[in-house]
């Protein structure tokens, strides 16, 4: 087995359940028998300011507790963050970028080209590694919040090689249990639907 | 290196960017209360003079900082404030 | 009045959450204030969103040391000032509710005991905001938080607001005043009225908390506007121990509570006879404050 | 291969889950970043009707401190969690809880201290109460804060002695990772119902002074035996460590780990040239060096489990004939040298090995694997 | 041959008169033996109208430190003045007075800490704060203290940081000796009127904000420099004193003694085998011993004046090719080494010199002439 | 009833000052308890001259702490009385009017915010005795103290005393009431009443103090009973915030404070303004507290 | 070893050492009214019931113990109990 | 000169004014030129209690701390100290007694005796080292109260060597300046008295 080291970063809003995203996407590799991990980076900032976290997942031991610098995979829950000069940083050409908008790849691509020059960086992804899913759209048709961090995860089981569906829904099941069975069903719904139709 | 900084110096952190919408003000509506400016957290709200309006105060929202948290639109009197999505 | 050109004693750029009804009111104190005042501010959402280094908010000489020694560090600064022979700038502590009801009340009742000329402003969001919502001596009857969660065996915060405003008075306060977020021109009526006051002012507002109280952006000043209407918080004002101004007049009608918790997440679990409880305590407020 | 009681959890919700499962009767706290989500989850477990304890919100950590004491003295096992200024804010409580022998356990999630006011991680909270007369405990990870929870309490118990388990706030406190959290069940086979012992607690039935005055003929003796027990501690601390690991082991060994007991841990290399020593949460970075740096690596790290009392022997065997021993360390000794350094200058006095200290991650600032082998480097080539 | 201006003080007096000629702006305290007739003086100089300064009565110790931060945040001239449990409830105001960098000088009258309960001397209380970012001044006898008290305001104005003098309570602060107290018109020529600099303090013509919140990127900076401006205010204090005892010579030179600046001094024959190392006013029945022990004595004293920051360069350099060496420490590093001895341990890693601590005085022992004669012998004979 | 046989809460022993007011009024209260009690006490003179290691005066489970906290241990010792299902013992706090109006107020008043069956005796020298007679916060107006002593320029303090019976009713105690050592048999039914009470409860004891007042070995008690009878310290008691009981009666014949003054050498210093603005005070308790 | 004491263990210091003046009762005069032992701030008078005295108590007062302050004296209704010099 | 050293004990009740004794024989020698130090010793104990005090008097600097165990004058401000079990702690055949007593030097010794048999003590002082004053019987006619701390010193300046009269007398001043002229003119008076029926 040789020793694979998958790093993810999430970026959202306070308020917006980024630290759960993380949490999930180990928890769903952590069914999966990998090792993994999770944890914020929290600032002053509330409800409302862009804020991210991370994810690790392995099938060694993780015992590193640095922040994650180069993401495989990084993860926008919300497509107003482009503009955000932090986003990007540490991506490389072969970063996996998922991001909750109802724009295509191009047109994201295209954002993201614009804020860089805006923000005097140098773009490194590469167009075919964006991945674009109208999270908030399937958010509001089944839960009827737009509350996106479920959900978005979704389509990252679908592109990801990170886990499959059936552990993300385990996932879900665990994280929300004490939230009553309909939140739950709607939210199980809603990330079927995005893998099904991602 | 003291724990000290200079007043007012937030203004170099551009709260705009947190905005998922945004409030636009309709100056036809608008009867230049004041309210909105009052209870803005982010004291993002200028109420200016106007040319030949008699006294009457505009409203200018400063995109740099609001946050489009909707609290002018919500207690706007006239209701002339509308929250868009602003991207 | 609030223009390009107005010097605002709380810039924008600020951290604090969108539509913070902390933020909201302390922007309505900050106008009923002028240039030759000294703030003290205890640890909370108001000193951690506004002054992230290097950049602060703050346009007034403003300090902050701990979570509960504000009213001390004012009592030091006045000494100074007098000790300087400057008799004419003012000192202002503010705090949240936990700074205030809870783990700074001694060095208050200290502050108050020495009878010095320093207004205390208490931005009350009935629990400890900053840290994420714990229960604090100002957190109501019934209203679920982080450390009063409500649950099989609990219905959220089983103790009832601690009287601070019956405790200034106790202290000797000379102005004591009360108001809420939902009321920007009151708060900035009673902060230039306690500005002219020499000795002891406590003024204590209402400040619905957007994650605290599980509220919608867009409601902070609604709610702090129904606190009042319900009776639950009125605004009031005490000279030397006298009740001088209510929102409760003869002619008040309350709002039924029902209307003020049922748009709050942290209510959302009570029960009927629950609300009958707080509508009780609005009652009793109402025969209290009726002037 | 996998233990299968593995969970993923959140640091604090795994410290607060073995609270539960040790049965404190008193808990008492004041909310405080990183530790709030500790005490938020006892309240939500009491909340629930699932715990039997007593749940005293406090007004402030000194309050917090104290009603633990009072508890305490009450014959009642008790819990309580803080960091930073509330540590700082209970500096005189603990002295006294130390001194009049309570066996209070607390957690203390790792920040630093203000001004100017920083929530995140360092160890500056807890090295200013080094002296203050309690056993200090450091966890790696979640597990090792969930074995030194339930040893905290064996130790505390048996020697009447406070007991402080140190994790990182924010890297520890709000991560999460697979762990195991043990049963109630098997907690109790280690960790018997707390009785206090007749004539040492406040009961009407015995009804004793506790807390009284010392003139100067009595006090030096009072102080001379808290030492003695405290220096004596870490002996028991070791036993009752592989004992629990016994009753409750949830990990394999690695081959790299060469030490492994209740007061230490080495991690690396059987002859090593230098030797990094540090506390806490760093300790997993710097593993993860070493094994990236692989077959050509000379650099090992011992990792201090048990810092106050400060295991002397233990240390000193450990380090025997290494060439240097660098410190990483999240404090200053404001004034002075760091006060991990400082432990092992008086440890190692007389020896040939060379020493130094490297500060990092103070404030939160970020512990990165280049930083670490940027040090080890330095060190290689001299 | 005597000097004229000599008085027969009560050292709590003779701080008090001091204080006085420093002209404070603002002084606030609270009451806690034995720092008590420091404060009572102060207030009993104000009472009778002669004294300009405010005197701020608080309700605790917390409040008094917090007083003073303020007074001084605004510009003030501060003093204050505590001991024991005070200066343990001071703490977290203590950590932020240094962090914010503010000048404010108090006097510690050491005391013993609780539990139990003990109003004697010893110095637990200052070693448990000693990285707390506050210089330490350490003073033997009344003349001492008083220069020092002269010393620690210059520092501290000169350096925006914290001065504490500690001062034996009981032994120093309610015995009555002979000393000199300096004119304010003296202390002024030495020690100019307090201006805090613009932009560093509370005014409303320039209207900063102090206290702020640093995040991971800032704060260890914050850190750095303060450890940097600590450790080499040594070299300030070093110049400084001996300025001042130019301006203000009071007591002739002993030929015992070969080395005498505002870090550290020796008191003995050249070349010792071994040297006592301590601090405050045990000093002063080690020298007797000493001198008892006359020519065949082949033991000095280094008395450590300052302590924080500790005079590593000082110390090292006057203990140069000495066989042993011995601290007289009146703490103990609980769990671990008494703190000056983990001090010195840092500062001779590497040489040959043996070292060794002894506790002495714990809460108010009398140290005596005999139990130092018995440690010099035991180590004479080794 | 105080006999040879008599288990005695305070054992004769003890190193308080001959003729110790605080310590008689500490007998009476013993009086008063009963073997169902555990007493958290403050530092002060009666937990120092009570406790010399070896020896102990007390009769009761009994711990000291720190001078600020014993009202959050009497806390603990409350919470782990109850989780061990012992519902009866009395849990009481003892600390002196240093401990209670000032230093320890702050964790009074969680106390109480936490609404806790626990009765807090505050025994009340009009400064802190243990240390040397400095003023606290109940240190009456005149009085000279090593930290307010009269001098060309002072008077001795100029502050009044904090109003604690005030500010415990401003918190909801549920009996709060005042006593002096001049009536010991006051004290000793005050304090069986509280006992009774399932709730906060708090007593207050007026307690001459011989270095501290500057007055003779034999006359604490005189004092005492002269300090109600000029109305400064009349005997009180509130149930639920109404007063019930009070030395003012309607047929109060005051004694004038001067009778009280004079014997005190704290006071010996007034002159005669001075003296009328402390008849003053008298004057307004005896209206405040008429019944 | 812990800071913990036996209860009533003060009786092993012997106070009446401090007594300079020592109280006296004439029980002729002495009304048994039980003030002095109610007053003694050291709880050293104990009313002792007296044979063929109808319950008339009588205060003895416990010289290992009394400071000799004179407030049982003073306070007497009916000065029953001078102070003498005690030596 | 050779090092000489005179070491003081003074014995008396909290309230009396024990520790302004060592003082005042500080100050006294230290007005003669000689150094001196005088320091308490404090326990809890309060007004009425035994309490005692320290003083040093040399013709070189004074550095020692510790307390004085073998003093060589012994000062007992009030006779009812004597059963005290301390009081001769560290007295030797050469150990100078002053006490206030209104006995005489044949009766204090049998007191002392008596009150070492007791104490199971060996007495080691002699008799002709006994001095006595009546110190209160004095001090009440000048100064109408028993305050004898001033009072007995004058005794000690005409049996001792420590200081002459004028010193003394000096030290009284200052030590009373506060107290107003006729406090300091009793006391005076007083003193005087004692040294001259001494
Ligand atoms: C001694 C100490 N304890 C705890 C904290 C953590 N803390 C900081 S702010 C805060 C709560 C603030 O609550 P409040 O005073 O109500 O202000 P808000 O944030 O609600 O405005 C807490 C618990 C601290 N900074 N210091
Ligand atoms: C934190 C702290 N500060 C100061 C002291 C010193 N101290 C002990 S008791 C006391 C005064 C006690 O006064 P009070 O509470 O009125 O009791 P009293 O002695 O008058 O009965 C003081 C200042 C202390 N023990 N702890
Ligand atoms: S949306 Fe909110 S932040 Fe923006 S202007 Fe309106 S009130 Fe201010
Ligand atoms: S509240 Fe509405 S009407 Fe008033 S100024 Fe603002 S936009 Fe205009
Ligand atoms: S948490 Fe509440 S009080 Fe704090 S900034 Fe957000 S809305 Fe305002
Ligand atoms: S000082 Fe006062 S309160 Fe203390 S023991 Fe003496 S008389 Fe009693
Ligand atoms: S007070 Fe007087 S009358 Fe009453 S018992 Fe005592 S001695 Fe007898
Ligand atoms: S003199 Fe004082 S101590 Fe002695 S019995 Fe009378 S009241 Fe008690
Ligand atoms: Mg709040
Ligand atoms: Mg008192």
């Amino acid at each position: 087995m040789t020793h694979q080291l998958i790093q993810t970063r999430v970026h959202g809003r306070g308020g917006q359940g980024v630290v759960t995203a993380a949490e999930l996407i180990a928890l769903a590799a952590f069914y999966e028998g990998k090792e993994s991990q999770a944890f914020p980076f929290f600032g002053v900032e509330r409800s409302g300011a862009p804020i991210m976290a991370f994810a690790r997942i392995s099938n060694h031991k993780i015992k590193t507790r640095e922040q994650v610098y180069h993401p495989d995979y990084l993860i926008i829950q919300d497509d107003s963050l482009i503009y955000d000069a932090g986003i990007l940083s540490g991506c490389l050409a072969n970063t996996k970028i998922l991001i909750n908008s109802s724009k295509n790849q191009a047109e994201i691509f295209q954002e993201f080209k614009k804020a860089s020059k805006s923000n005097k960086q140098i773009l490194k992804i590469k167009i075919e590694n964006i991945y674009t899913t109208p999270a908030t759209e399937i958010a509001l048709e089944f839960i009827g919040r737009n509350i996106v961090n479920t959900v978005i995860l979704g389509a990252l089981a679908k592109h990801g090689t990170l886990f499959s569906l059936e552990s993300l829904k385990k996932a879900i099941t665990y994280k929300l249990s004490t939230k009553g069975a309909n939140i739950l069903q709607k939210n199980l719904a809603a990330t079927e639907k995005i893998y099904a139709t991602s | 290196m003291r724990p000290v900084s200079k007043p007012a110096s937030s203004l170099n952190n551009k709260t705009g960017s947190w905005r998922v919408y945004k409030p636009e003000t309709d100056y036809n509506i608008c009867i230049g209360c004041s309210l909105c400016a009052k209870l803005c957290p982010d004291a993002c709200i200028n109420m200016e003079a106007q040319k030949n309006m008699a006294g009457k105060l505009k409203p200018e929202t400063d995109y740099d900082y609001c946050k489009g948290c909707g609290l002018c639109a919500k207690e706007c009197p006239v209701k002339a404030i509308k929250m868009v999505k602003d991207f | 009045m609030i223009n390009k050109n107005t010097k605002k004693f709380i810039s924008p750029g600020h951290n604090a959450c969108a539509g913070c009804g902390e933020l909201s009111a302390a922007q309505a104190v900050m106008r009923g204030l002028n240039e030759k005042v000294i703030i003290a501010n205890a640890t909370g959402c108001l000193e951690v969103t506004t002054t992230s280094y290097p950049e602060s908010a703050w346009g007034l000489p403003w300090i902050h040391s701990l979570f509960e020694n504000a009213a001390s560090v004012a009592s030091g600064i006045l000494a100074a000032l007098k000790q300087k022979g400057d008799l004419e700038t003012k000192v202002i502590v503010q705090g949240g509710d936990g700074g205030t009801y809870d783990i700074g009340i001694g060095l208050i009742s200290g502050m108050w005991e020495r009878g010095e000329n320093i207004l205390y402003i208490c931005f009350d969001t009935e629990a400890y905001s900053n840290t994420g919502i714990q229960a604090s001596g100002a957190t109501p009857y019934g209203a679920a938080t982080t450390t009063t969660p409500n649950g099989l065996t609990s219905i959220g915060s089983t103790t009832r607001k601690k009287d601070m405003l019956g405790i200034a008075l106790a202290h000797g306060v000379k102005y004591v005043a009360q108001s809420t977020a939902g009321f920007p021109d009151d708060i900035t009526n009673k902060v230039k009225k306690a500005l002219t006051i020499n000795g002891p002012a406590y003024i204590q507002i209402l400040c619905p908390c957007i994650p605290g109280w599980k509220i919608n952006y867009d409601e902070a000043a609604m709610m702090a506007k129904l606190a009042a209407q319900t009776g639950l918080y009125p605004l009031l004002e005490y000279l030397d121990g006298k009740l001088i101004t209510s929102s409760v007049t003869a002619t008040f009608k309350p709002v039924v509570v029902n209307d003020y918790l049922k748009g709050q997440g942290r209510f959302s679990h009570l029960k009927d006879e629950d609300l009958k409880m707080i509508q009780k305590i609005a009652d009793e407020n109402v025969a209290k404050y009726k002037i | 291969m996998k233990n299968n009681n593995k969970q993923l959890l959140e640091g604090s919700r795994a410290i607060a889950l073995t609270i539960k499962a040790i049965k404190p009767g008193v808990v008492s706290a004041y909310p405080i970043t990183p530790q709030t989500h500790i005490v938020e989850d006892l309240a939500k477990f009491k909340a629930e009707g699932q715990e039997p304890y007593e749940y005293v919100r406090a007004e402030s950590e000194f309050a917090a401190a104290s009603i633990v004491l009072g508890a305490s003295a009450t014959g009642a096992r008790t819990y309580s969690a803080t960091s930073s200024q509330g540590l700082l804010l209970m500096a005189e409580v603990i002295y006294n809880i130390s001194g009049n022998r309570l066996p209070v356990v607390m957690t203390v999630a790792n920040r630093a201290v203000s001004a100017p006011i920083n929530i995140w991680n360092d160890h500056s909270d807890i090295m200013g109460m080094r002296d203050a007369g309690a056993i200090l405990l450091f966890a790696e990870n979640h597990q090792e804060a969930i074995d030194q929870h339930v040893l905290a309490y064996k130790i505390a118990e048996s020697l009447s002695l406070p007991v402080f388990v140190n994790v990182d706030g924010f890297i520890t406190t709000h991560s999460y990772e697979s762990c195991e959290i043990p049963s109630s069940k098997l907690v109790a086979k280690f960790l018997p119902t707390y009785k206090a012992k007749k004539g040492e607690f406040l009961d009407p039935q015995n009804p004793i002074t506790m807390g009284v005055f010392a003139g100067p003929e009595y006090y030096f003796d009072f102080r001379r035996t808290l030492q003695n027990d405290l220096l004596s501690s870490a002996k028991l601390i070791e036993t009752e460590y592989k004992r629990w690991k016994n009753i409750f082991p949830t990990d394999k060994k690695e081959a790299a780990v060469k030490i492994d007991n209740g007061l230490i841990e080495y991690y690396g290399p059987k002859n090593p040239k230098t030797v990094l020593v540090t506390l806490g949460s760093v300790a997993g970075t710097i593993k993860q060096v070493i094994d990236d740096n692989g077959v050509k690596n000379s650099t090992g790290l011992l990792k201090v489990r048990c810092y106050r009392p400060f295991p002397e022997k233990a240390i000193k065997q450990a380090l025997k004939g290494v060439k240097q021993v660098i410190t990483i360390e999240k404090a200053y000794g404001l004034g002075h040298e760091a006060p991990l350094c400082s432990d092992l200058a008086v440890t190692l006095y007389g020896e040939k090995t060379k020493l130094k200290s490297h500060i990092v991650g103070l404030g939160g600032q970020d512990v990165t694997e280049k930083e670490i082998s940027k040090i080890i480097k330095t060190y290689e080539t001299v």
